[in-house]
This record gives C-alpha cells, structure tokens and sequence, in this order.
C-alpha cells in the first residue's frame, strides 16, 4: 500500500501553480469577471502545451494517460489560483468520450480534446434542478437532439458539447452542427461561466457505452469541484493569514489575537483531513468501482460544507474589505458556492450516499 | 407579564385600517407621513415636539401597525440612518436648535444622511481615527478620507467624528459634526461591493467646511457622543429574519426533495424548527428589551442580553441564508445576484436567495466585526478582562 | 404588553438564591450524590415554608396562586444551585390534580401538597422510551394500577404519585397504597433521582379531567426542563469564568486570551436570547393555550441543544480539573443530559413541533 | 498511489488465520505474544533488535491482522504509555543498555509505566513544573507532585520530566527520568473522574530515588526528549471512532423513531453519512501519513495534517457521542455509566452511550487542552505569530 502522491504528481502542481501566478494572477481572474467569457486562449495553449488538457487521455490518442487522481490534483491548483475558463468541462466530456465511446469514436474526439484544439464541456443538468440522469428529458431521435440543457460550462466557446439524454445515454454534439441556441446564464461564479443550451434538432452520435460513462462522470464531477473546493479553500486561509498578519488593531497584528488564531486553527482543522478523503475518492474511481460513487457523494457533500465555513469566516475576517468587489477574496467564496451547488448540495449528495449505503 | 392581545389592540387594528382606506394611496408622501405621525403611527418612540408621535412601548401595537401598512403598501417610517442614528443622538446630546433643525426634517424625509465614521486605517477601532478638523473663525474645516459610507452620493449631510485636537491620543480630541454633502470640498466614490452593487461609498473632504453650529457635544467630547450612536447602530444592523423564514416556508412548501415537498422530509423540518426556535428568541428578547426600557431598566441581566443582540442576528441570518440557498437547490446556489434585491418579500425570485446570502457579510461594516463584537460580549456583558495588547502604549477604554 | 418580570419574581428568585447559597451551596449537593436519596427535609420545609411547594396552588387550596412562569423562574433557579430534591415531580404532580381533578380531588390532594407536607410526582414514561401518552399501557381496572412505570422522580421519597394511564389518562396512587415496588434507575443526574415503578394492583383513582390535564402537564415539563437548563447553564459560565480569572498559564491570566473570551462570548450569545423563549414558553401554557405545545417543544428542543453545548465546553475549559469528580461542573453537565434526555431530546421534541405546525 | 488488496494481502489473511488457529487460545499470553512479534504481527513498526517485528509500513496488513486477532480474541500489543510513548522515546533519545534494559520487557508486558508529566500548577503549560530532582552520588533523589497520571496505582515505572537546574528559567534546566514506583518515596492517591471511574492518578515523590543510568538524554535536556512524545501520546489519545461509528449504525436500525427504525428517518441518515465524511477522513489521513513517514517525508501539508489530527479526532468524538446518545433514546440518555466501560464494542449496552459521551472529556487530560492545540495548530500548521503574552518575562519557545 501506498497512500501518497508521486514526485511527478507534486511537480506537476508546482509547474500549474507556478504558471498560474505568472500568467494569470488573481488580480487578473478579478478582472477578466465582467468579460464576455472568462477564457483566455493563450492561457489555454499553455495548459495544453503542458499535456494537462489531455491529462487523463491515453498516450494513443495523444493524451497523457493519467488518472482520475492526476486529474483531481489538477482540480485543487485550478481552485487555489481561481483558474477561469473551461477546464472543468472539459475534463468531464473528455471523460465521457474516452469511457463511453467505441473505438472510432474515441479515435474521432481524442486526440483533439487530448491536445487542447477542441475545447470539450458537458450537457447534463436540465431546468428545474434536474440533475439525475434517469430525470432527463432531451431526446435523441434519428440523430438529432432536442430540448433544454442548463448549468453547461463554457457552452459558447465549446467546440464538442456531451448532451444527457433521456434513458440515461451520452450524445456528442459538435458546436459546428446547427440547431442549438445558447443563452448565458447569469452565473454567481464568473471565473465558470455556465449556459444554457436549447437543441431543436442537433446532429449527434450516441456514445456506444454510455451506461458505463454515466456514473464514472458523475463521480469524477463531484470529486473535481470537491478537490477545487478544497484548493479554494485552502487558499482563502492563507490569503486571510497574509491579510491578516499585514493588519494591526489597537496597536496589534492582528493574528496575534487568539480570538483569529483559534478560529483559523478550528477552520484548518475541518479541511486540511479531507485532502486524504478526495484523493481516494478520485483514486477510487479508477481502482475501486464499487466503493467510488458513494465515496464520491459523501467526499463533495463533506468538503463543500468546510470549505463554505471557510468562506464566509474568511470573507468576515477581512472585515469591510472583505465585502467589495476589489478585495479577491469573494472570488474564492463565489467559486466554492459553485463547487457546492453544482451536481446538488450536501443535502442532496448525503441522501444519495444514505441511498447507497448497506446498512 | 401581559401579552394579551386586548381590545384595544383590535380596536387599533380596525382604526389603522380605516386610516389607510382614508389617507392612500397619495400623491403626497409627506403630508402622508405627517398625518400618520400625528395619529401616532409612525415614529412611536420620538417625542411629538419635536416630530415623532411619542407613544409608550408596545411591540404588539407596533406588529399590528407595521402588517397594515405593509399590506397596504404604504410608506412607513424612513429606514436609515437619520430617523435610526441622528435623530437618537441627536436627541441625547444635541442642543433645542438642532434638534429643531434636523429631527422633523429627517424623520419626514427632507434631510438624508449618512454616517462619516470608518476610515481606512481605522475600522473596528475607531480611535485610531486621522480626519481632522479646525476651527476657522465660526466654521469648521474639515480634511480627511472616509470610507464604508452607505449613501454618500444620495444623502444631504453627513454625521461623523473629527480630530479636533491632534495632540491628545486616540478617543480624546474627537468632535462629532454634522457637514452638508452639497458643497465643492467633498468629493463621493462608490465602492462595488462584492454583491456587484455600489451598497458603500469612500469619503474624500479637502477644505470642507461647516458651521460651528453644527458640532454636537463638546469640543472633543465626541467619543462619548458616539457611543450612543454606537448602540443605535447596532440595533440598525439586525437582520429582518422573520419575514426571510417566511419565504423559506413557503420554499419548502414548493420544492421538490426526493419527489416530495421538501417540507416532508424529516431532516428539514427539525432544520426549519431549529431556525424558528432562534428567530422566536430574537423576538421574545426584543420584547423583552423594549420593556426593560420602558420600565427603567430593572432587568438584571438586560445588559447581556443587549451587548449579544448582534452576533445572535448575524449568527441567525447565516443559519437562515445558508438553508434557503441550499432549499432553494442548484438552479438558485449557481445563479449570481443580478437584479435581485436583499428586500425580504421576494427572496424566492431568482437571484433572491444569492443576494440575503451574500449580504449577511455586509454587517461586518459599520456595527463591528463578529471578533469585535466577541470582545465586547466578553468584557462588558462576562466581566471578562480586557485583552493583552502589545504594551507600547497603555490603551484607554473604549 | 408588558413582557418583563414583576419585582415581586425577581424578589422571589433572589430569596431562593440566598436560600441555596446557605442551605444547600454547591460543595454539599456534590457530596450528597453518594447519599441514598437526594432529600433534605430540612430545605424541602424551608422551601415550604416560602410558599415554594405550592407556588401555583391557588390560595383557596393554601398555595400561593402563582403561574406556570413563577415556576419556571423557580425552576431556573433551582437550576442555578443544582437543587437536589424533588422539586422538579412535585411540581407537575401538583398541576396534574390541579388541572386535572375534580373540586373533591383537589379539595383532598392540594392543601397537603401546596403546605409541602405531602410530596408529590409523576409516573409518566414507560419502559422501551414510551413517553407519548397515546403509547402508555398501565391499566387502570375496578380502582386499581397495573403495570410499569419508568423515570419516576424521586418515588421512594413520595406520597402522591399521579400515574399515566393507558388511553392518556392520570390516576393518583397514595404511596401508603399497597401493590407497588419501587425499583431505583441508575441516573446520570443524581440531583434528581429517578425510579422505576411497578404496579400490580394498587388502588388508585382516576382525575376527572385528566384529558385537560395531560397536554399542560407535559408542556409545563418541557418549559421546566428548559428552564432548569437555562438555570444550569448559566452558573456553568459564571463558574468557569470564576475559575479562570484564577488561573495562569504562561504567567497570563487565562480569561485574558482572547481564545477563551470568544469562545464565552458565542457560547453566552447562543444562550441569553433563549431567556425571553422559555418567559414566553411557560407564560403560553397560562394565557396563549393555542401556541403552547408547539412553543414549548420548540424552547426545550432549542435550549437542550444551547446548554448542552455549554456544558460541554465548560468542561472543557476547566482542563483536567473538569473530569474530576471533586470539582463541581459535572453537577451541572449531569443535570443539562437529564433535561436534555427527559421527555425526548431536541430531535424528538422538534419532530413534534414540526407535526403541530401549520405549514 | 496504490491501495490495492493485492495476492500477498490475501495469502498474509489466510496465514495470519492459520497461526492464530494454531497458537491460540492458550494460557501463556506472554509466550503467544512473542511468537506473533516474531513472525510479524504485533509491534510491526518497532526494531526486531529490541523485540519488534519491523515491518514496512503496510495499514492494510495491519487492518487485516488486527481484524483477524480481533475475531479470534486474541491478545494484541499491550495498550498503553510503555508500548506507545516510553519506547519511541527511548529509540530516539535513549542509549544503548536502556534500550536493551526497558523495550522488549515493555513490548512483552514485563514492564509497565505511568506518566510524570503534569503537575497541578503546571497542565498544559509544561515549562511551568517544579517538581525537582537533585543528584546524590550516582542517584537522582526526587521530590514534587505529579497528576493526571493514569493507572500510577499499577505500574512499575514512571517516567517524567523533572527540573534538575533551578536556576534555569522555563523549559531550559528539566531532565527526562525513569523512575521504580516500588519505593518508600513514592505514594499513589487516585482521583475519582466524573464519571465514578478512577483513571487518573496523584504522585506525591518524597526523597524518591533512581538510578543515573535511567535519565534519558542529556541532563536539561528533558524538553527536547519530551517534544517527540508529546506527537506519540497525541496519536494515543486518538479516538477509536469507527467501531464507536458501528454500534451507532447498528442502534439507527433497532431503534424507533416515530413508529419507524431510526435509520429510515431522512435527517438521521444525513448525520450518519456526515459523521462517516469525517471518519473517512480521518481513516485516510492516517493512511497519508503512514505512507509520508515511510517515505521520509516528501508531502509538503503533512506537517499540517499532524498538527490538527488530536482537535479533528475530539471534535469527531464529541459530535459522533453526541448523535449516538440522542438516538439510543432518553431511557439511555438518563442514565448513569454504571458498570458500562467505554468499551468500544459494547457502546450499545445499558450505560454505554453515556459512558462513551462523558469519556471525550478526558482528552483535555495529558494531550493537551483543545485550546492549546489551537494555538499549536495556528502556530505551527498556519505560521501565526505567537499570542501577545504578559510582558513580565519574555518566554522562549515551546
């Protein structure tokens, strides 16, 4: 047994976070908020030239050929830099592509998603909160797609969209293909931007194996925005700390005080013993099926509520200035309210692994 | 104790309702609120001479007043920061002359306000204050940054606190003056806050000047003079939850939780009475208080209740917020702000959840940071000793 | 509205304070935890002789004719001092015959109860946790009990005990009846004893309107219980202050760390506001019938939760000291699990709530 | 990262069956035990020269033989300070003929120890003790007051830190000692818990006297020693939650709540899943940090992960009895501990929960008040600076 994180893995974060600070401060994240889309395409061709588009792609279709772990570690640092743009999407229609497809199909979407020249994103919840595939309403029928998909990430700018239809299969649409109008959602978090696509009639192609697909994205999704949720958060302590020890009050730092310090102290306490739970949720997903979807329901449910205690303490420990907009810190909080909604909230997410669970 | 809800209170419901039929809709709001102060429906706790309409404490009466006009739509009593800090302080430690100029004027609208107060570098601790003010002749000149002030591109005159004499430290040498907004010395730029809204504004005076008549207490007795406004304040700060948890009431009526209302499910029901058994205490406790003060204070432990009063609030509203987001499910935790509004009555349309959210943190301005609030629930509601401070300089108290 | 309390209840509860601090201070309730029963007779008098006993007895019966509030305000203080004793069974024994007997019934039993001469309680709960009245199978047949009894407050030391009866009526058994055993319950609160009783055949009689008397006798244990906790609670933050400002530990007194006020601070901020919930609790059993059960599940829900959390943390603060038994604070922690537990613990008591709401 | 129950897993499960099957039961526990030391089972992580097995880091392999031994109720390592602090401690700063005199007979059971550690005037500030020792020839002569020792009444040697130079401020000048509690000096007075059990211990040493040999590390040096167990004792004092996590399960499935099981309840089976996030996560930071030692430390937070582990474990331990006292029902929740242990296994036996509830007091005893972990957790998990202290003496670093 060996319950630990590689060199290659703590390397490959470092080179993310490195590249993030230097190409895409936070400074600039909270600038690039009032955008049309919060994507930056050079930005994109470094993740790209860095093989992390590809992260979990096999090395035949030009990918990486890592796992679900690598792809979550990837999730952390994009949370703890705020990283804006498609990411997130595109790792789960990737995702659905490389388990749910046959082989033409894989050989047909890899290698462009692999390399970042196809952006990828995924279709899946529907309007009015649907998020359980068995609840999807778009129809498939003679190759074509219909109806309403909402909450899609990046739609605008995505080149193949990954469409939930009704019966609980996976389509793939490709964004050159008519009949589909995306309306921009006004989303609390701006750094993801997410859409809502309306198919009248889309050409597409079922993905062969998308019973197999469906939960293993599912899981991903939910470990993903838990491992950003955790990088977020893990960020906010610190940026609080930094903000903090800068700050006097009556003459005092302020982290002197142990009214702030025990805070901190409680807050790192919930979080920092999840870093273990989210990486066996995303290492489950690959090595222990059985074990994966109720790990994963509980590891998002868990994390998203720590990391929102984090947020709102962390925003009210900035005091006034943790209210604007020119501090960064809502940036983070916005980001975990996302983390924490999308899929469903803890609520939703502990039902689920009660569901699954044998007692 | 009595509690009863007596005749006379049915009677003033029907002569409330009466009074509505009769006097609006109107085109005239003033004259609106005149009439209604002066049957003693608005401002029930200001004296009548100089405008409020001077009624004893009663809370019901105020419930049944407050749901009337509510229903009907119709302006209450201005919400600010005139009728809720000026006028108080005002009539505490104002002279006759200014509380005949500001208080009527205020309470019916004429003269807005807002509070000159936070500074850059000195938020929870205001003594560490720097704008400073000197006497001209009979004017006062007025130099310095203001910052975290609601409505300071919409008000006519600003409240605040100067240092009047720069060589004593920290609370001494403040002086509380009154500063119209209209004049070229005083320079306004809105704040975005993180709600995407200009909710606060920065404060810049150079040269600003305003007449000695208008400096309430003593020269550099300001200190004092602000900590009632201080009290006040708080009270301003509390957080209107009732008419929130009713929303989220009828949320969970409509919501779908594992095909069922929401409100059939066993865990959010103990969840909504967990949250009403804090909203019930935050009234019981306002009742409580009301009478305290009505009666001269007998309640022993009335000062604790009164120094928990704001973090209990703002404790309660991130409870409430946090369940109504998470209630209101994924479509409403995703969706920013936008239009929406924290106004209470419509927290279910889209955005509503998003903005009470959100704006829980906005009471870390002006009132105290939670840590500061701690501190003071501590020391003058425990009789906890002061912090250890780092002793370059022996603090006065605050 | 006036919704403070008359200086004739403040007075009330100061002469019980005095009374405890002398009588019965805090180091010898700790030594009588050993004792066989919890009783002092000497204090029961002097309690009696405060008109104490028969605080809500009409005067007619020769009690004080006092409201359900007095005996919440005597409740808190008892809580305060940890009164040991049989206050809390005396109480709703005295209400159940004075809300539920007939002018014969009351005429026999309240004069002896209001004058403390008798000592009355409570046979409500049955074993297996049936506390619902609509569950109790204790018979009353041709004049006689049968049947088991479980958390009777202090039955070896009682003269009247009222009895729930199967389809949710009260009898009263005289304790000079034949046909019982009283078998002691290892309780965690040893302030308040609690016994099991079995009947088999005692003579007994029936309350005339015991259906009136059931719902006000269980709302006013639920407001006492809170109120006691209250009590409780309460002293338990004055003590741990006290102990503190004794205290160093780096050469600094321990209060003076902020670590230690916050966490005061929030503990004391859960609780005050709880005051004016359980004022207006027991005043709705008097005077707002329609709001009482549901207000009363509500406040002892609301306030278990609040007092638990502080005794907890007051142990806590205590260091090592707080798990001894030679210090005091476990007197109180015991007493907060009894309220909590009695009648059904905070779950319970809002499933109830929830079920009496108009939503 | 690999979890995988590969082959040797399942051939060691099938050996660890067949060697229990034939060494036990049987009547010489001693002579069991160190049969299974030396083909691997006990002591896994102790040097085979001093009598552990010395195995690579393997918790799967642990969990396997620890559910075998269990199932067969066989005897596993000894429980307590000897086995868990005492020979650490001295496998990093003892020498030689200590190592060889005191870890095997520890590991064996030979030997068992008690801790000298708090004084009443000194709990969780250590530096703060007194109690002092003097050399006499080749003895330490002993004199002071220890407590909060547990099972002092029943165990061979203490070992504590002791002040050897008095003129030395703080933590400088203290010595790490063994000491035999079979000596004149040495006299044991139990302290009765709150819960009616006596755990804990005072010492009162009165001329207590030891041997030179049996100071561990340098003279003075006694904080340094101390510092490394300190982390061991903190990983004693962990909570065994997940077979406590068991027997909640199995009381939610015998248990009514209105009219059904109580894990049928939607808001119970919410909390249960909530407890077991934290379980989990608890479960695989050990896991993380097992693989970290064996590594030699490449994971950047695991400093982190250390630090926080005792307050995440108490605050674990208290919600988990918290939920588990609540569901076993008032008839539980009345009721004294009695006869009832903590007893992990039979949480659900009358008295259990209280017993179990009323226990996770008793961290606050010797790993340090929940307080003080905070301030190490902010210090240094967050790198916070040190509190504000009285100025009266500048206080070197803990």
């Amino acid at each position: 047994m060996d319950f630990g994180l590689s060199d290659e893995q703590l390397m490959m974060q470092d080179a993310v976070r490195s590249l993030l600070e230097n190409e895409c401060p936070v400074a600039d994240v909270r600038e690039g908020l009032d955008a049309d889309t919060h994507h930056d395409p050079a930005l994109w061709s470094m993740l790209a030239e860095m093989g992390l588009t590809g992260l979990i792609v096999p090395e035949e279709y030009g990918g990486s050929g890592f796992e679900l772990l690598d792809a979550a570690l990837l999730a952390e640092v994009a949370g703890e830099g705020a990283l804006p743009g498609p990411l997130f999407g595109h790792q789960l229609a990737t995702l659905a592509v490389l388990r749910g497809g046959d082989e033409a199909q894989r050989a047909r979407w890899l290698p462009a998603l692999a390399s970042g020249e196809s952006i990828g994103t995924i279709a899946w919840a529907e309007p009015g909160d649907v998020w359980n595939p068995d609840s999807w309403a778009c129809t498939l029928v003679d190759g074509a797609v219909s109806g309403t998909k909402a909450h899609v990430p990046h739609a605008s700018i995505a080149d193949v969209i990954v469409v939930g239809i009704a019966g609980g299969g996976l389509a793939v649409v490709e964004a050159t293909a008519s009949g589909f109008q995306i309306e921009p959602f006004d989303g609390v978090d701006r750094t993801r931007r997410i859409d809502t696509v309306v198919f009248d009639g889309s050409p597409a192609e079922m993905l062969g194996a998308s019973d197999v697909a469906v939960p293993v994205v599912r899981d991903a999704a939910l470990v993903l925005l838990a491992a950003d949720a955790f990088g977020c958060a893990h960020t906010l302590v610190r940026e609080t700390v930094d903000y903090l020890n800068e700050r006097e009050q009556f003459e005092t730092k302020l982290t002197q005080f142990q009214g702030i310090k025990h805070e901190l102290a409680n807050l790192i306490t919930g979080l920092e013993p999840t870093r273990a739970l989210w990486w066996y949720a995303a290492h489950a997903i690959d090595h222990v099926p059985d074990d994966a979807s109720r790990v994963a329901a509980i590891t998002k449910a868990h994390i998203a509520d720590r990391s929102t205690e984090i947020a709102r303490q962390c925003v009210d420990l900035h005091g006034a200035m943790g209210y604007t907009w020119e501090s960064t810190v809502h940036v983070w909080y916005k980001r975990i309210m996302f983390d924490r909604a999308f899929l469903g909230g803890p609520s939703e997410q502990r039902t689920r692994a009660a569901a699954l669970s044998d007692w | 104790m009595d509690l009863e809800f007596g005749e006379h209170h049915a009677r003033l419901r029907d002569e409330v309702e009466a009074f509505l039929t009769a006097n609006w809709p109107s085109d005239d709001v003033r004259a609106f609120r005149r009439k209604a102060i002066d049957v003693g429906y608005l401002y029930r706790h200001f004296p009548a001479v100089y405008g409020g309409s001077e009624q004893p404490a009663d809370p019901m009466a105020d419930d049944i007043i407050e749901s009337a006009f509510t229903a009907a739509r119709a302006p209450q009593g201005i919400i600010g920061q005139g009728p809720d800090m000026v006028v108080p302080t005002l009539l505490m430690s104002g002279n006759d002359a200014q509380r005949e100029r500001f208080i009527e004027p205020t309470l019916l609208g004429d003269i807005s306000w807002c509070q000159g107060y936070s500074e850059p570098t000195a938020g929870s601790d205001l003594a560490s204050l720097r704008s400073k003010a000197e006497l001209d002749g009979d004017e006062w000149v007025v130099n310095g940054h203001k910052i975290w002030t609601s409505d300071a591109d919409t008000s006519d005159w600003m409240f605040g606190l100067f240092r009047t004499e720069p060589d004593q430290p920290r609370h001494h040498g403040i002086t509380f003056l009154l500063i119209p907004m209209d004049q070229p010395g005083i320079e306004v730029t809105p704040i975005q806050s993180m709600t995407g809204e200009t909710e606060f504004c920065e404060v810049f005076l150079t040269d600003a000047r305003t007449s000695i008549d208008c400096q309430v207490g003593e020269r550099g007795g300001g200190w004092g003079v602000s900590r009632n406004l201080l009290v006040h304040e708080r009270n301003l700060m509390g957080f209107r939850t009732q008419q929130l948890f009713e929303s989220m009431l009828e949320l969970a009526r409509t919501r779908q939780m594992n095909g069922a209302p929401a409100i059939e499910d066993a865990g959010v029901r103990r969840s909504l009475i967990e949250i009403e058994g804090e909203l019930l205490a935050a009234k019981y406790s306002r009742y409580r208080s009301l009478t305290n003060s009505a009666r001269g204070n007998p309640d022993p432990n009335a000062a604790l209740a009164g120094v928990v009063k704001k973090l209990h609030a703002s404790t309660m509203a991130k409870k409430l917020t946090q369940l109504g987001l998470d209630l209101a499910g994924a479509d409403e935790g995703l969706r920013a702000q936008g239009d929406a509004s924290v106004d209470l009555g419509r927290a279910n349309e889209p955005g509503g959840w998003t903005a009470n959210y959100l704006f829980t943190h906005s009471s870390a301005i002006g009132g105290g940071a939670p840590n500061i609030q701690r501190n003071i629930i501590g020391e003058r509601g425990l009789g906890l000793p002061r912090d250890l401070r780092t002793p370059k300089e022996s603090t006065p108290s605050t």
